[in-house]
């Protein structure tokens, strides 16, 4: 009969149908706003810097790798300097621009002082393009105890790392 | 952001009285917004690794329909919101202000990806226009590489609040006489020449927020 | 059959009308365009146009170190990142001379294998798309490919852009549930398949509208270079993966699966064919995994400190059988850790130039399920 | 299979005193001989080297350059890379095209990024930068424009 494969086509499309009333696999659709597929540990969205006890004194020493390793060039930092002239190692400004950034991770990567890691927060929608999306230090900077609540066993990975190094230096 | 704050007249108490009651009081502005944000109809209009990411938030597990968003218009006589969704080349430019132009108001731009709203990491490229801003106004700016299909949902979200805060009387293109059409840039020896459009964009300083 | 152009009947005497399918054209698969001049409904001549998404990629990476352009060749072809980080790791590893670990090896084909299996579905819910199938094949693919983007997100941390090869190895090891996981999407994989099948193969319209259609000869495909599953369509048993032995692909036991008549419908049927030998090489690769370590040592200190990483001066010729054909990367080096020429060989770029040959003498929707059958991807076909 | 320094043995007696040399694993041809070593390269049944699988211009600051891999389908043996060079300002190549047709494509894409004039090509036009573009990016002294100069100037 000729009209058979396109009806054997309807029956997977009505199988379909019909199966998402009973096997949870067919339905697949996650109500966003309400209801949210679990973040996977490893995912990563923009960096944000990390700081141990007070955001003052963050990990970063301002040593600019990162920036230069950083593909399209997307991370802008300067340098602190006491009110001798000399520099500091700690960052005065460090601009993140997040309409450059292309998530690659790499800045995790080559930082030596685990200062900067890739965040899970992705609604980040704006109105506005230059001062919205261009982060400066202050919105970057999150505690550590953040760190080890999205990423646990890389937290904890770097924690022990940080604490064998600790007591020597 | 000062968009016009919504100053229907109607106090709160009165409403939520009547509301228990199962009768809906709203003003006409209210109701007209409602309608419009429910139903925005996106222009199939894809550029490049954003617009899969945009296919995918069309597709079955994060469903853009919900939103009201999910038909996807081929022509743009019958879209009312472009999602520049990908690098906008200098050899694309062209079209996608001719698109713009061609859509009926009232008409939004949501641009997906870091590429569209700045050139992304290519930026430095010599065919790489940074950012689409620079000849049309746009909304709502979405960062990402490509943002995930949920970043995708959360402006769309972003774009219903500002259109529910939008005053008929206000906005821009309910003025009598508007006659909003972008120039279209011309391909130079180099480049684009005009490089960008005065009346909508300066280099580095953000332009106010429509209303 | 021999298609003749149908000479107009002396009595009416039309004009050739020139026609634009794209840039912007839901046929198009993003940003292509096709002059086409067509004789009523016939095309008499077609003239690709591309360049609208030349993104540069070629003369970034000349001033970008050799790590910095991996994240960039995710954006290639941005269906299958993973098979664009296998070549051009690849490439380097064969300038620089590199090791890559057992386990790595593995990993590596896993991954590429299952971003086979990705595109190839893709492919066939966009080809039918094109054929007026609008968006029903496309749910069917997309809701398989969250699955395995899913897996790519766990083990590389985004979803399209995964990043995740390194000069040597990969970036970081698998997590502990990849393995479990990667064997239950394997197993229900070959159920999906059967029912897509039921959906497609079998269906009059798909193929009514497909065979016979875009014939390609096996010479002018042979002479065009085209490569792929488009190349093996038309008849030539040519598969990168058992020629040129790159990584490990000689310990699996699989076979290439080849066409007859080269038309759509013979493209269509043998991505099924090698979606179902992938998923033998995947079997055969989650079940040896070894143990060991994934990058390196060299490829570690590379990946810490890309500006360090300078291979020797020279070039070099990379290809591996990517999805769409053979991908291919000409790198040469200058002994600085910046690349000196960066050349990308995309296989939807040069197997588009007998699109005109394919299209000629069809009708305009026969040109739209030609070019969703050659399967472009305007990021690898622009670069 | 031949390894490419038999090829390269067999090219210098076929033609002698042609000035063909070896760098590497490259085999580098003179301008004017490159034609018949291309047709002496397919056509020979022991190589039958019938599948250009790469075209790729580099500007090595002194000279331009155009690289060919080719490989064998019907042996299925592996890469042969052939060079041909030119100098900067006149830079013509004969075109493979005829031979090979996928040249086309990466010939034209040679012209467009690199500026090498291929003869012989059967339609050389730009295939990524619009018709009006008057540079050729991937030279070394390319400059780009700035994007934020004020409207009225070039």
């Amino acid at each position: 009969m000729f009209g058979l494969g396109v009806l054997k086509g309807m029956m997977v499309t009505l199988r379909n149908f019909l199966g998402s009333y009973f096997s949870k696999e067919r339905l697949t659709t996650v109500q966003f706003p309400e209801e949210r597929i679990p973040e996977k540990e490893r995912f990563r969205n923009f960096p944000f810097l990390v700081y141990d006890k007070t955001p003052e004194d963050p990990r970063c020493v301002s040593c600019d790798i990162c920036a230069k390793e950083c593909p399209p060039k997307c991370i802008t930092i300067v340098r602190d300097s006491d009110s001798a002239g000399k520099p500091l190692k700690r960052p005065k400004s460090f601009d993140i621009d997040f309409s450059i950034c292309m998530n690659c991770g790499i800045c995790e990567e080559v930082c030596p002082f685990d200062a900067i890691f890739m965040d899970h927060e992705f609604e980040l929608a704006q109105y506005g393009r230059f001062e919205d999306l261009n982060y400066h230090k202050e919105k970057l900077l999150k505690s550590n105890d953040y760190f080890k609540k999205i990423r646990p066993t890389d937290a904890a990975r770097i924690d022990q790392k940080r604490a064998a190094k600790a007591p020597k230096a | 952001m000062e968009t016009a704050a919504n100053t229907s007249e109607i106090d709160q108490g009165l409403k939520s009285e009547l509301q228990k009651k199962g009768i809906v009081v709203t003003a006409i502005q209210d109701l007209y917004n409602w309608g419009r944000r429910s139903s925005i109809w996106p222009l199939q209009f894809g550029l490049a690794c954003c617009a899969i990411e945009m296919i995918a938030t069309a597709c079955a597990r994060y469903d853009m329909d919900r939103f009201g968003a999910g038909l996807f218009r081929a022509s743009p006589r019958q879209a009312d919101l472009m999602i520049v969704a990908g690098t906008v080349t200098k050899k694309m430019a062209p079209q996608v202000v001719r698109l713009y132009n061609q859509m009926p108001e009232p008409k939004y731009c949501i641009t997906m990806g870091a590429c569209s709203i700045s050139g992304g990491p290519f930026k430095d490229g010599y065919n790489v226009l940074r950012g689409i801003d620079r000849y049309i106004p746009v909304d709502v700016h979405l960062p990402g590489c490509p943002p995930r299909p949920e970043a995708l949902l959360h402006g769309l979200m972003k774009l219903q609040e500002k259109i529910d805060s939008q005053v008929i009387e206000k906005t821009e293109w309910y003025q009598k006489g508007l006659k909003r059409e972008f120039p279209v840039p011309e391909f130079g020896p180099n480049g684009l020449n005009p490089p960008y459009n005065p009346e909508v964009f300066t280099p580095g300083q953000q332009r106010p927020i429509t209303v | 059959m021999e298609h003749t152009l149908s000479e107009p009947t002396p009595t009416l005497d039309t004009q050739m009308l020139e026609v634009n399918l794209g840039p912007q054209h839901p046929s198009t698969h993003g940003v292509f365009r096709m002059n086409v001049t067509l004789d009523g409904e016939t095309i008499v001549k077609l003239k690709p146009v591309m360049g609208y998404l030349h993104r540069n990629h070629e003369k970034l990476a000349e001033n970008m170190t050799w790590l910095a352009s991996m994240p960039f060749t995710d954006r290639l072809d941005y269906i299958c990142s993973m098979t664009n980080n296998f070549a051009y790791a690849l490439a380097v590893e064969k300038l620089a001379g590199l090791e890559v670990p057992e386990r790595a090896q593995y990993i590596r084909v896993i991954v590429a294998e299952l971003t086979r299996l990705v595109n190839h579905t893709l492919l066939i819910g966009f080809l039918l798309n094109d054929l007026g199938a609008f968006f029903t094949p496309i749910l069917y693919a997309f809701r398989e490919r969250e699955k395995i983007l899913d897996l790519f997100e766990t083990i590389s941390g985004s979803r399209m852009m995964c990043n995740f090869f390194r000069f040597g190895g990969v970036k970081q090891d698998v997590t502990e549930d990849f393995i479990p996981r990667a064997k239950d999407i394997i197993q229900r994989y070959p159920k999906f398949l059967d029912e897509f099948e039921q959906l497609l193969t079998t269906n009059e319209i798909l193929m009514a509208r497909c065979q016979n259609v875009g014939i390609l000869s096996k010479e002018l495909a042979v002479a065009s270079g085209i490569s792929g599953p488009m190349l093996r369509a038309t008849g030539v048993p040519y598969d990168i993966r058992k020629v040129d032995h790159y990584s490990i692909y000689d310990r699996f036991a699989f076979r290439v699966p080849i066409g007859a008549m080269g038309d759509v419908y013979d493209r269509y049927f043998v991505r099924i064919l090698e979606m179902r030998e992938s998923i033998k090489i995947l079997e055969q690769a989650v079940r040896e995994i070894p143990e060991g370590d994934f990058l390196s040592a060299k490829g570690a200190a590379g990946a810490k400190a890309p500006r360090t990483f300078k291979p020797p001066k020279g070039d070099v010729y990379g290809r591996i059988e990517a999805p769409k054909g053979e991908l291919g990367f000409y790198l040469v080096s200058d002994g600085s850790p910046k690349p000196y020429r960066y050349h990308v060989r995309p296989p939807s770029f040069i197997n588009l130039t007998v699109l005109e040959d394919m299209t000629l003498g069809h009708k305009v929707a026969d040109a739209v399920a030609i070019l969703g059958s050659i399967d472009i991807v305007l990021g690898e076909v622009d670069r | 299979m031949k390894s490419p320094e038999d090829i390269y043995h067999d090219l210098e007696a076929k033609f002698p005193g042609a000035g063909i040399t070896r760098e590497g694993n490259a085999i580098v041809v003179p301008k004017e001989k490159w034609a018949e070593t291309a047709v002496f390269l397919k056509e020979n049944p022991e190589y039958a080297l019938d599948y250009l699988s790469c075209v790729t211009g580099v500007d090595y600051k002194e000279y331009l350059e155009c690289v060919y891999h080719l490989y064998s389908l019907q042996k299925k043996t592996g890469l042969v890379t052939i060079k041909v060079r030119t100098d900067r300002q006149k830079s013509e190549l004969p075109s493979v095209t005829p031979i090979w047709r996928s040249a086309e494509f990466q010939e034209r894409e040679a012209y467009d990024l690199v500026g090498i004039h291929f003869q012989g090509h059967p339609d050389l036009r730009r295939i990524l930068m619009w018709d009006g573009f008057q540079h050729h990016p991937l030279r070394k002294d390319y400059v780009q424009e700035n994007q934020d100069r004020p409207p009225g100037e070039f």
